[in-house]
């Protein structure tokens, strides 16, 4: 696929196109992963926006011009991601889409801070959709940085908001990655359920290499002898996939909450063992109660890339959000836009979404889902999908978290 | 009675049960031409790997001018002024003749592992270069790359990295081994001149080349020792006829 | 006597031959990234530059052991990341105007890298240099593996998975140059290219360099010339080490933030290859091998999405055919037209050149149109407007034929060249 | 107590797994030199080749057949691509089989996709075989050990009592001497090839339904297989069979140990809030293994069996 100039979207939308042409174009540079390891996890991201940016087009565009989503393949390495960057600004773009890897996600906020200081009137935004570290609307806070995602403290929160709720857990198990990601999703949980359930024991706290273990059974067996109640993970990639086949393979049977247990090829490599096993947070699953019109966009979705699955609907939030701050604002001029994004609320198709003034940290609900059988919509081709368990609705108070940000704007 | 330039007392050596040099002792006077003789698997070659510190051996001693050597690596050793040829070439194939040489010649001139000069603006190292290379002749092959030398300019060269680094105890393993009779002839005049005023141990197959250099000659068989004498002596001695019976051609018919 | 003085200086290359081989590539190659800003070029561009230049001195750096040292290292990539992580933290010291170091200018960070390198090989180096050969090999992947997982366990020095970012442009200023935009910049990378490319050519003329393609060809007999191969080997790592760090320093300052994934085994591997493909019994092929790849990595990846397939058959086809790398061929190529016979000389190379074309094209479109197949989009690949889908004959045909008369190209000029 | 049945379980089912993966590395690498880096490809192919037969026949036909198939391609990777190379060197192969790794990856990707593929147990192993301290070990395990010790009989009984096993055993410690003996050299160096690829496949095949089919298995078990076979030393099939299990067990053990450095090391007064002290054992379970290879090859570079060194 030459990500420059995708042959769907001009199949597609060879007629706009034809009127795009003398209106401008606003470009939104895509750099994430396109190949490699991790290319599907961006290739999922990307057909995503390129999806949005269609409908938006069709429907007459921004102000009436036209959005071009691009794609940079950064690999997942923060070098890499760096030299994209330049190369999307040198092609105009103004617009910086990013979400796979932390690492990438603070170089870039680095980079776009320093090209911003550097070259007054070329400004760029970045446009966050998943790189979920607290820091990025804290302490590392910027102007020219808003998240889509909820962080990992306020998914912690959704998390430890439903097991208050659950007088049956009286134990759990924690087991991350050993770097800084797993790191301060432990501690949150650590000190959210110490608050929230005092009476709770943590009865493992396990840290182990990331991307480096290939047979998980030996720690599942220690979460067993263990005794907990319920598990929480802020696993993703393989890690994630082994840790939950060697769950299933083992006969465990307590819910395992996690934050990426959506990620692609994790309910199918389960199974239906994984129905009542995998739990995950998320802002949106497609069998929530929505519209026809978004049952119609999940299929044509579905249809369009039949590997992937309708999971990033943040990606339809950003661009729904960029539009309404275009409008508002008048100009799709990143400091305008940015202006308008700040405290700015849509309605979407399962809610309202609220960007937070103070640190650009997108405020919406978030839910719990399991793996069920008894679902509209499956994932990874099969026929289990997520369905919301009971008390699952996190209300987009009691997951929102405070900031330190202290963000300077500029005049 | 002077220091022997190298001295072996009551050498060992064992790979596993099998014991390939037993009891060899064997003193060698500073400016000797000394061959050592024997049939194949007498044990010629793995005696020289001891000598020159590529084996450690089992028990006994070697001594340079009266120091001992036998713990020490090769390199200690050949700064200690003993340098060895090989049987099979053992030069370094990728780099032309004048690098090979002037590698051998590196150590003598004091530039030890040097990163800091300009190996090129060295004046002796050039002119030392150059001087063995003419007393090998091989200097009109100076640009050439090793490994496309013939087959006889490569023991040449061998001999060659050998003295270059002035060492005063030199070692040749059948330095004409393979040679034709010209070739031969070439090669001893060469190693006569290139020891001059030094000692010089030598194996050899060729019972011409070893009547015609050595100044005393050591019969090695199953790794011992059976005779050490002057030429004459080793011709008429009973044993080494015993020795060599049936195996290569005895020493007189070889001295015409 | 100045007989023989003369002709001992009549066995070394005269003076002007000396500067034809060796000076002016380099004042050419400086005179080029001297006039490269001139043409006003892109930040792509110079983005793009900055990665060649460093990877231009990694990539020598690694040849240093590779080429001229005959060690196969799987972990070169943790040498490149400790210089870097050291100019990075110098260069956050600069920041914090903390003692000495506020006086130190960023444009000479790459020398802290150089130091950082180097102390890495030489704690590194020390065991693992007394083997060569795959020992030295295995050792270098298990020391890659055990680094890299370590960066994740002590965040002070490696900053955990986000790393350790700085910002440049504080310090003292060095001529004129604010070292904020990427222009700037450019000096920077240009100096540190060319300070690193003579730096390691002077190298392979010290006695030290000699004595490590001594020790490459013929470790044994080293020892017999009265050096201790495991020093040669040790010492030389530690400057490849050094290159290495000088190549971090210069990548940290480029990029201002350093990550652990710049030490894992990706890197290890990709310095390998660039190393490898450029030719790695030419001091220049690196070079070639570092642009080549370089200009790959970052810019393929926009055409194709099977960019890696393409690097894989690339790396591959130069093992096989030609392992003398790049600079191989080009060189071939140069003393085939110096040859007593140019021109048939010329229409062999023609016609293998042609021969290859036609099979790049073959491999071309069977892999674009696999891609496409494979990616279930519906979309079609679509060269100069021609319509090729997996269930178009055209497109097997054009693959068949390609690939066939490609290949029976290339045979009958190589069978003609040995006839001739 | 549990830790050490456990620690002792599945130790031993990832160590035979392990040595179904790396025995087929050492026959290569004894035998031909060739620390062969595309090893785990042909793991990756033997698990990707049993889910297509899988899902056109079933797991037992995928059993039997897709070993040979992966075998077949190492065989021919041998003939037309290394046998090429061989003139060049060692250095020189094991760049193509780093190149042949990066290639096999990119064609699985192209042909059956980028992410995981669906590949399962036979639902007729898919039971819980029996139940401990709460935890059930699945039969499919069982299996697996049982596979791995039935390969491991039918390999000494090929190397020890067939003539063309003695050949081989004569080519594993003395690689120079088979080509005087008058034999192929060249055939007996295509077949071990394709044998040695054959056993990677099977080891595929067995785990490919464990842990996860994906392009990426083949990098992530890659530095592993060498681990296995430098420890366990060359020409040496007892030794990587010892090392394989020692590895599975050392990793599975030390999962289980939670202390820290600062309390192992507690007499040296290092802080458990320092970074060193902060690191626990069972943290460094995965990379276990590297530093055994790095200690072994510094201390004892003929691996625990091996009579030659590296």
């Amino acid at each position: 696929m030459n990500f420059r100039k995708t042959a769907i979207l001009a199949a597609a939308t060879s007629v706009i196109a034809i009127g795009a042409a003398s209106a401008d174009t606003i470009k939104m540079a895509f750099i994430d992963p396109l190949s490699g390891p991790f290319g599907p996890s961006g290739e999922a991201a990307y057909t995503s926006f390129q999806l949005a940016a269609e409908h938006i087009n069709a429907n007459g565009g921004v102000n009436g011009d036209m959005i071009e989503v691009t794609g940079y393949d950064n690999k997942v390495n923060p070098k890499e991601s760096l030299v994209q960057l330049q190369k999307a600004i040198d092609d105009g773009a103004r617009y910086i889409l990013q979400g796979n890897g932390s690492s990438v996600a603070a170089a870039l906020i680095e980079a776009v801070n320093k090209h911003n200081a550097r070259n007054p009137g070329e400004e760029i935004l970045f446009f966050n959709y998943a790189a979920v570290t607290p820091a990025f609307t804290n302490e590392l806070c910027s102007f020219w940085h808003f998240r889509f995602d909820a962080h990992a403290d306020m998914k912690m929160a959704g998390i430890t908001d439903w097991i208050a709720e659950r007088d049956d857990i009286k134990s759990v198990y924690l087991i991350g990655q050993d770097y800084v990601f797993g790191q301060a999703v432990a501690a949150a949980a650590e000190s959210q359920l110490a608050e929230k359930r005092p009476d709770i024991e943590i009865v493992g706290n396990e840290l182990h290499p990331l991307g480096k273990v290939k047979d998980f059974t030996p720690y599942i067996q220690k979460i067993i002898s263990s005794g907990a109640d319920a598990v929480i993970t802020g696993n993703w990639g393989a890690d994630m996939q082994l840790l939950m086949k060697a769950a299933a393979e083992s006969g465990s049977d307590v819910p395992y909450l996690t934050f990426y247990g959506g990620s692609k090829g994790a309910v199918s490599s389960l199974g239906e063992a994984g129905i009542g096993l995998l739990y995950q947070v998320s802002e949106v699953t497609t069998n929530l109660e929505a519209s026809d019109e978004q049952y119609a966009l999940i299929e044509e979705y579905k249809e369009r890339f039949p590997d992937y699955d309708y999971y990033y609907h943040r990606a339809w939030n950003a661009m729904d959000m960029f539009v309404a701050a275009a409008e508002a604002a008048g100009s799709a001029d990143p400091i305008p836009v940015a202006k308008a994004l700040e405290g700015l609320t849509i309605e979407h198709a399962y809610g309202s979404a609220t960007m937070r003034a103070e640190d650009h940290q997108i405020q919406q609900p978030l839910y719990i889902s399991v793996v069920s059988d008894d679902v509209k919509y499956g994932v990874d081709n099969i026929d289990l999908g997520w369905k919301l368990v009971d008390a699952g609705t996190i209300s987009m108070e009691s997951a929102e978290q405070p900031t330190t940000c202290e963000m300077e704007r500029p005049e | 009675m002077t220091t022997p330039a190298l001295s072996l007392d009551k050498l060992n050596k064992s790979f596993g049960p099998a014991k390939i040099i037993n009891d060899v002792s064997l003193d060698i006077a500073p400016g000797e031409r000394h061959a050592i003789i024997g049939p194949n698997g007498a044990g010629k070659s793995t005696l020289f790997n001891l000598i020159s510190g590529l084996y450690t051996p089992t028990s006994g001693t070697v001594s340079l001018h009266g120091q001992d050597i036998s713990d020490m690596p090769p390199h200690e050793i050949n700064k200690l002024g003993l340098s060895r040829s090989f049987q099979v070439s053992n030069i370094f194939t990728n780099m032309t003749v004048r690098e090979n040489v002037r590698c051998g010649v590196l150590h003598s001139m004091g530039q030890g592992y040097a990163w800091w000069r300009n190996i090129g603006s060295n004046k002796a190292v050039q002119q030392k270069t150059w001087e063995v290379l003419e007393h090998c002749s091989l200097a009109d092959k100076a640009n050439v790359p090793a490994a496309l030398l013939p087959y006889a300019d490569q023991r040449a060269l061998e001999i060659a990295i050998t003295i270059a680094g002035g060492a005063d105890v030199i070692l040749l393993d059948e330095p004409t081994a393979g040679m034709s009779h010209s070739e031969t002839a070439r090669a001893v005049d060469l190693i006569r001149r290139a020891s001059e005023g030094k000692t010089l141990v030598i194996v050899e197959h060729d019972m011409g080349v070893i009547f015609d250099l050595a100044d005393r000659i050591s019969v090695l068989v199953y790794g011992e020792i059976i005779a050490t004498d002057k030429p004459e002596g080793i011709r008429g001695n009973a044993a080494v006829r015993e020795a060599y019976l049936g195996d290569e051609a005895l020493p007189e018919e070889v001295t015409a | 006597m100045s007989d023989a003085t003369q002709t001992f200086q009549n066995l070394a290359p005269s003076a002007g031959a000396k500067f034809r081989q060796r000076t002016l590539p380099i004042l050419i190659f400086a005179a080029c990234l001297a006039a490269i800003p001139m043409v006003g070029p892109s930040r792509t561009f110079y983005t793009i530059a900055h990665q060649m230049g460093i990877n231009i001195v990694f990539a020598l750096s690694y040849n240093m052991i590779l080429g001229k040292g005959g060690l196969l290292s799987f972990g070169h990539a943790v040498y490149f990341g400790f210089g870097g992580y050291v100019a990075m933290h110098a260069m956050n010291w600069i920041e914090d105007g903390s003692g000495l170091w506020a006086g130190f200018p960023v444009f000479f960070l790459p020398l802290v890298g150089f130091a950082g390198g180097a102390l890495a090989g030489a704690i590194i180096g020390w065991p693992s240099c007394r083997k060569a050969g795959t020992t030295f090999a295995m050792i270098s992947l298990g020391v890659a593996e055990l680094v890299f997982a370590a960066a994740f366990m002590f965040d002070s020095f490696f900053g955990g998975e986000q790393g350790i970012s700085g910002d440049r442009m504080n310090g003292v200023e060095l001529f004129g140059l604010s070292m904020g935009p990427i222009s700037e910049v450019y000096w920077f990378i240009a100096f540190w290219t060319v300070v690193g490319l003579v730096g390691m050519w002077a190298f392979t003329r010290t006695p030290l360099g000699k004595l490590s393609e001594a020790t490459r060809d013929n470790a044994q007999r080293v020892q017999f010339i009265g050096y201790n191969p495991q020093r040669v080997r040790y010492l030389v790592f530690i400057f490849a080490g050094g290159f290495a760090g000088l190549a971090g320093g210069m990548a940290a300052v480029n990029y201002e933030i350093f990550t652990p994934d710049a030490m894992s085994l990706v890197p290890s591997g990709f310095v390998l290859i660039m190393a490898y493909v450029g030719g790695i019994t030419y001091f220049v092929g690196p070079i070639f091998g570092a642009i080549l790849l370089t200009y790959m990595q970052s810019m393929l990846s926009d055409f194709t999405e099977a960019w890696l397939l393409y690097l894989g058959v690339l790396f591959i086809a130069i093992v096989m055919f030609a392992p003398r790398g790049i600079a191989g061929i080009v060189f071939g190529i140069w003393d085939g037209l110096r040859g007593s016979n140019p021109g048939q000389y010329i229409a062999g190379l023609l016609m293998k050149l042609a021969g290859i074309l036609l099979m790049l094209i073959g491999l071309i479109v069977l892999v674009e149109v696999s891609v496409r197949w494979s990616n279930g989009y519906g979309e079609v690949y679509e060269p100069f407007g021609m319509h090729l889908g997996h269930q178009n004959v055209l497109s097997w045909l054009i693959i068949v034929v390609t690939a066939v008369a490609g290949v029976a190209l290339t045979r009958y000029a190589s069978k003609d060249k040995e006839a001739a | 107590m549990e830790t050490i049945v456990f620690g002792l379980l599945n130790g031993v089912s990832y160590g035979l797994l392990l040595f179904m993966l790396s025995s087929g590395l050492t026959l290569i690498f004894s035998m031909m030199g060739v620390l062969n880096f595309a090893h785990a490809s042909f793991y990756m192919l033997g698990a990707y080749f049993a889910f297509t037969i899988t899902g056109s026949t079933s797991f037992w036909i995928a059993l039997f057949i897709a070993p040979v198939l992966v075998g077949l391609v190492g065989a021919l990777v041998e003939r037309y691509g290394l046998r090429k190379v061989h003139a060049n060197g060692h250095v020189a192969e094991l760049l193509f089989t780093f190149g042949l790794a990066y290639l096999i990856e990119e064609v699985v990707k192209i042909v059956y996709g980028k992410t995981a593929v669906d590949y399962r147990v036979p639902d007729l192993l898919n039971f819980a075989a029996f139940e401990i301290y709460g935890a059930t070990f699945p039969a499919y395990r069982i299996f697996v050990i049982f596979i791995a010790i039935a390969m491991l009989v039918g390999l000494w009984f090929l190397l020890k009592r067939t003539r063309a096993g003695l050949i081989i055993q004569a080519a594993l410690t003395h690689p120079h001497m088979v080509g005087h003996l008058g034999h192929n050299v060249p055939f007996i160096f295509m077949t071990v090839f394709g044998i040695g690829c054959a056993l990677a496949g099977l080891a595929g095949l067995m785990a490919g339904n464990i842990f996860v089919t994906d392009p990426a298995m083949a990098v992530q078990m890659g530095p592993i297989v060498f681990v296995v076979v430098v420890v366990g030393g060359i020409g040496s099939l007892e030794g990587a069979f010892l090392a394989s299990l020692l590895i599975g067990l050392l990793q599975n053990f030390a999962v289980g140990i939670n202390a820290s450095f600062a309390e192992i090391f507690a007499f040296t007064g290092l802080s458990p809030t320092s970074e060193v002290g902060d690191i626990t054992i069972s943290s460094l379970a995965p990379v276990l293994p590297f530093l055994l290879l790095v200690l072994m090859l510094i201390f004892r570079p003929q691996g625990l069996m091996g009579e030659q060194e590296l």
